[in-house]
């Protein structure tokens, strides 16, 4: 889960990385007001979930307060890659002589913490590892032990950080760890911390991630999602449980299973067909289940065929089959409908969806072609 | 003769009280696991599934009492890596996770301490593993397979499944099906299983069912490259997922340019792996 | 150092560890006072730093205000083992049902924190340990991982604790753990820790040594160090960075390294004498420090004669003794002095005092016979 | 020969450009002892002691540019656990640290992160060690032992010395001298540093130093009785130590009626050990 910069910023000062004087506000009068406040000049900038807000015309300079009512008004009005301009956060400008990138992440390969660095801040890690990797500075953590002091003087020294700064560095690197252990984030990262020209460090941008899977301890963190990174169907689909994921393309996915699920659309896809999204009803297959995933499918406008395919393991595909039919006497979808019943008692399943005059197949890949073929309109 | 898992296996099932656990126990005694106890705290004394197996508040108390060497969680995840904590701590040379949802720093604190250990993780998230006709200890159907020569190693679940019961419709059977989970941190990792594949005589094949995100298809690829004899067939999952986006496994995720199918499929069959267009084509390949 | 149970209680609150209704008070009618917010029957207990207060009347119950006040006033004017009472904490009373102990120590020999247990509460758990060892659940800590609540849960189990407090039981144990990592403790202890007859869990005595080496790091813990439990000499010695021991003899001992001053002691011991005191003055042997040594034997007024035994290693034995006369013509001590120097330059160092008019000894055996003999008048 | 430091010692002196950390290094370096560079962070790039010795910012740096395989420890107690990890992730072998002061918790840590390791901690609290005529890692003076024959463990600084010197003017020589420290936990404790000298051809007799508190002295007993085939004779400090208070080292310290100097010559004398009366005495014990 992504959380906005105001709130990452908030959390980090928390732990005592010094950021920007600023407040966030949601009106040009408030912004006019907490530019008077931060007396002068001062930074307004998109509280969105995307990157590229600045090339996007998101963040900008007022020298004034009007100046900041006017480009804040401005700034509210625009829609950044999609997505709405609700927040937008005042700061106080500051006078920046160097940019740094500052970061910890999960590596998944060493399956321990890496805090990265480097001296080419203000630009995105990504791409200074593809362009200049010998530029940064990594250290991995040992989950057991924290960072140590000597790893944050190794990433100081690493990017070749004037001695003067050392220890304000290492206690800023230490804030960002323990923002990141105590938040279960995947991600908390400044970029850029910068070294204004009266010699301060200063957090002047901040991002967080946080672990879907650690929302249960942070209650705080799951009343900040903003509803606006996902299509509204996602919002939708995580009430139920389910794992909906929407797509351009044309033919509804219902898997029970990830892994099963992206291979369906892997195999619409070979046999020239478009997914419309990714769909995991998860574990069993109960009829409320398949109902609420075909009743969110069947939201999406573009859909024109639907593919279910259940493997039936432990849950037979006689019962599984029965929920299908049930659901669909509720719902009563007027579009193609593909089925597939495959595992423990399948020929019994195939036959309880046969009488209710489903459109059958035995392997995936005809699933997969009579799935494309219908929604072609080729079976109707 | 089969990895990890076989006729030796004496099982505790911890959490064995709750509705998944007792499910899946019964389900594994009928395939001929020998599960030995299960572990509730705050239920000790009791017996379930007929009066057949002994419940013990603690794995300490379960491993002393009835010899154990494999243990199975079916817990929350809340309490998940504290099951595995206890599991390790009563020197339990197997556990098999199959809880799904444990936040990945609780992951990361559970390898940096199984690493000092003896005892190896598979899992979490994963349907755990299949012997056919020795042992099952996870929740893959056990009717879906059959005994045989062709190992399977998977992050996924009903994939797997998949998997199996297309080799069964060819009459292929299977030495062991280790499903090492869909997190992006887990306590085995294909390496760790092809290498155990390549030293089991009994295997002569290996399938091995990739996905996208992270990179251990990648290093695996390099790992069979350098280090195996056997052959290796495989599929990944997930080449139409679009980036950035979490494909319902925590691991499955394309972020930063890296984690994607192409990559990895690209990687494999750079060292001659094949990998197949879809599942139902394994067989052939094999 | 230790602290006051009223001072470990309240950590122990901070904790989430319940503890009774209460408040130190250092006078009668404060003890009145607080009775009465109480609202009725209390205990009152000294708050010295000794074992045994129970059995020398320092814990008392009041039935009513006016009681609290009256037995107030009396164990405010008690001495306990040779220390007065200042303090005293006015305690809601508690119906008890079950007393249970249970503390975290270090484990020396494991290397690592021990949570140790037994429902034989109330009782000191050397005690435990001596009688009835079966009776103590024991679980080690990883230094690295932290209580684990399995670890808790089987101390529970292990004493026996009905269900019904289990999930009360390994949350005060969880509290413990994190009371004893954040203040640096040797140890943290609940002793009784009671199941009253309402069917709850309450530490009603508290016990916590802090490690005196962790003190930079907690500077609120050593503003609660009580001085009456050291012999003012010993604060004293603290000042001037010497560690000194007060003991019954009546030699002095100045040394220089903590296991020579030991072994120095020993041998006066070995040969029939009796050591006034351990006293390390660490590494070198400055004027200073031995001026301040000095000083603080010679306020001893047990104290007739003095060993000083130096080796002199990487300092030189002459610099030494020129330390000791210039500390002498100081403080012109009129109790005879034996000095012992050997090592570096030793010869020069003796030939510096015999020209002083000390008394001299070249083995370590030599010195104590001559210390022995001074102190029984054998040369004046 | 030696155990632990000889003349293929490569030593990193952390903390160099303090006071202590000068002047000891000069001391280790006029005895022979090879230093090969220092380490101060913040201070990389300097020369130090005549522009003999070049200091590094980090151990990483330092080891890597001189091949250290010691290091040695003289910064203060609040940075010293800092100085352990770093030498131990630079992967030196033998990390000797003088500090005194170390809080326990700390070193709690530090064990259970070395116990994973391969590198060997001595101390902290201790005088280091010294190999007569080879190499002198510490602060014990030089000119008081000659090579020899007898191994020396001791939990004590100036108690050793007066041992070391007590042999020397009997003419007694030594292999190794070993300071462990006087801190309750340490990296080294008795039962290794005896199972080195065990191993050390060189070395035929043990000389075993050892003071009240904990149960170090009471273990090597056992350890003596039950591995050793060289005679140790012994000497305890603290006979006349009154329980509860602590005798100057952290560790020296009786409580709860365990660590009496009376209980661990008890011990040793039961396993054959000769227990001296008083550090003098030793020498005609050998």
């Amino acid at each position: 889960m992504k959380i906005h910069e105001y709130q990452a910023k908030q959390i980090f000062s928390h732990y005592g990385i010094p950021i920007p004087k600023g407040r966030v506000a949601s009106s040009a009068d408030e912004a006019k007001q907490i530019a008077e406040e931060l007396g002068g000049k001062v930074v307004i900038k998109a509280q969105v979930l995307v990157g590229g807000r600045g090339k996007a015309g998101g963040i900008r300079l007022a020298k004034h307060p009007n100046e900041a009512r006017d480009l804040a008004a401005q700034i509210l009005s625009m829609e950044i890659k999609g997505l709405p301009v609700r927040k937008i956060l005042i700061d106080e400008a500051a006078n920046i002589e160097t940019e740094i990138y500052l970061g910890i992440t999960n590596d998944r390969s060493a399956r321990k913490p890496v805090m990265m660095s480097s001296a080419a801040g203000g630009v995105e890690i990504e791409e200074v590892a593809r362009l200049t990797p010998e530029k940064i500075i990594k250290v991995h953590i040992d989950p057991l032990l924290g960072l140590r002091d000597y790893q944050a003087r190794d990433v100081a020294a690493g990017i070749d950080l004037p001695r003067e700064h050392w220890k304000s560095f290492i206690a800023i690197a230490h804030g960002l760890w323990q923002a990141y252990l105590d938040s279960d984030a995947t991600l908390a990262e400044i970029n850029p911390l910068v070294i204004t020209s009266d010699e301060r460090l200063l957090a002047l941008d901040g991002k967080m991630l946080i672990d879907d899977n650690a929302l249960f301890r942070h209650t705080d963190f799951a009343e900040m999602r903003d509803l606006d990174t996902e299509a509204p169907l996602e919002t939708e689909a995580r009430k139920y449980g389910l794992s909906y994921i929407k797509l351009e393309g044309d033919i509804g996915c219902l898997v029970n299973g990830a892994g099963l699920a992206m291979t369906t659309m892997d195999i619409i896809k070979l046999n020239h067909g478009e997914p419309a999204n990714f769909l995991d009803i998860g574990g069993g297959a109960s009829a409320e289940k398949v109902t609420a995933a075909l009743k969110i499918i069947l939201r999406d406008e573009n859909v024109k065929a639907i593919l279910l395919n259940v493997f039936g393991g432990i849950t037979r595909c006689d019962e599984v089959a029965h929920g299908i039919v049930s659901a669909l006497n509720e719902i009563k979808p007027n579009i193609p409908m593909v089925t597939r019943l495959v595992g423990t008692n399948a020929e019994e399943g195939r036959e309880i969806l046969a009488s209710a005059q489903m459109m059958t197949a035995q392997t995936l890949v005809e699933a997969a072609q009579k799935a494309v073929m219908a929604a072609k309109g080729g079976i109707a | 003769m089969s990895i990890l898992i076989d006729r030796e296996t004496r099982l505790i099932v911890q959490g064995i009280t709750g509705n998944e656990g007792i499910f899946h126990t019964r389900q594994m005694m009928s395939y001929g696991t020998n599960v030995v106890a299960g572990v509730t705290p705050g239920k000790g004394g009791e017996w379930v599934l007929d009066g057949k197996i002994p419940v013990f508040d603690s794995m300490k108390i379960a491993v002393e009492a009835t010899g154990a060497n494999t243990s199975i969680i079916f817990v929350p995840a809340r309490f998940a890596t504290d099951a595995v904590f206890e599991a390790a701590d009563a020197d339990i040379s197997l556990i098999v996770c199959i809880t799904e949802g444990i936040p990945v720093q609780d992951m990361m604190r559970v390898r940096g301490y199984l690493d000092q250990k003896q005892s190896r993780l598979v899992g979490p998230n994963c349907p755990g593993l299949l012997s056919p006709g020795k042992s099952k200890v996870g929740i893959i159907p056990g009717n879906i397979s059959i005994p045989g020569n062709i190992g399977v190693v998977s992050r996924s679940g009903t994939l797997t499944y998949e998997v199996l019961y297309a080799l069964k419709l060819n009459h292929l059977g299977v030495s062991t099906c280790v499903g090492i989970g869909g997190d992006p941190i887990n306590g085995t990792d294909f390496i760790d299983v092809l290498s155990m594949f390549e030293g089991d005589p009994h295997t002569e094949k290996i399938v091995m069912i990739g996905e996208i995100g992270g990179n251990d298809e990648e290093r695996a690829a390099e790992y069979i490259s350098s280090k195996m004899t056997k052959p290796v067939v495989s599929f990944i999952a997930g080449q139409t997922a679009p980036p950035g986006k979490r494909m319902g496994h925590a691991g499955a995720i394309i972020e930063g340019g890296s984690g994607s199918a192409k990559d990895k499929i690209h990687a494999l069959e750079e060292v001659g792996v094949k990998v197949a267009h879809h599942p139902e084509e394994i067989p052939h390949l094999l």
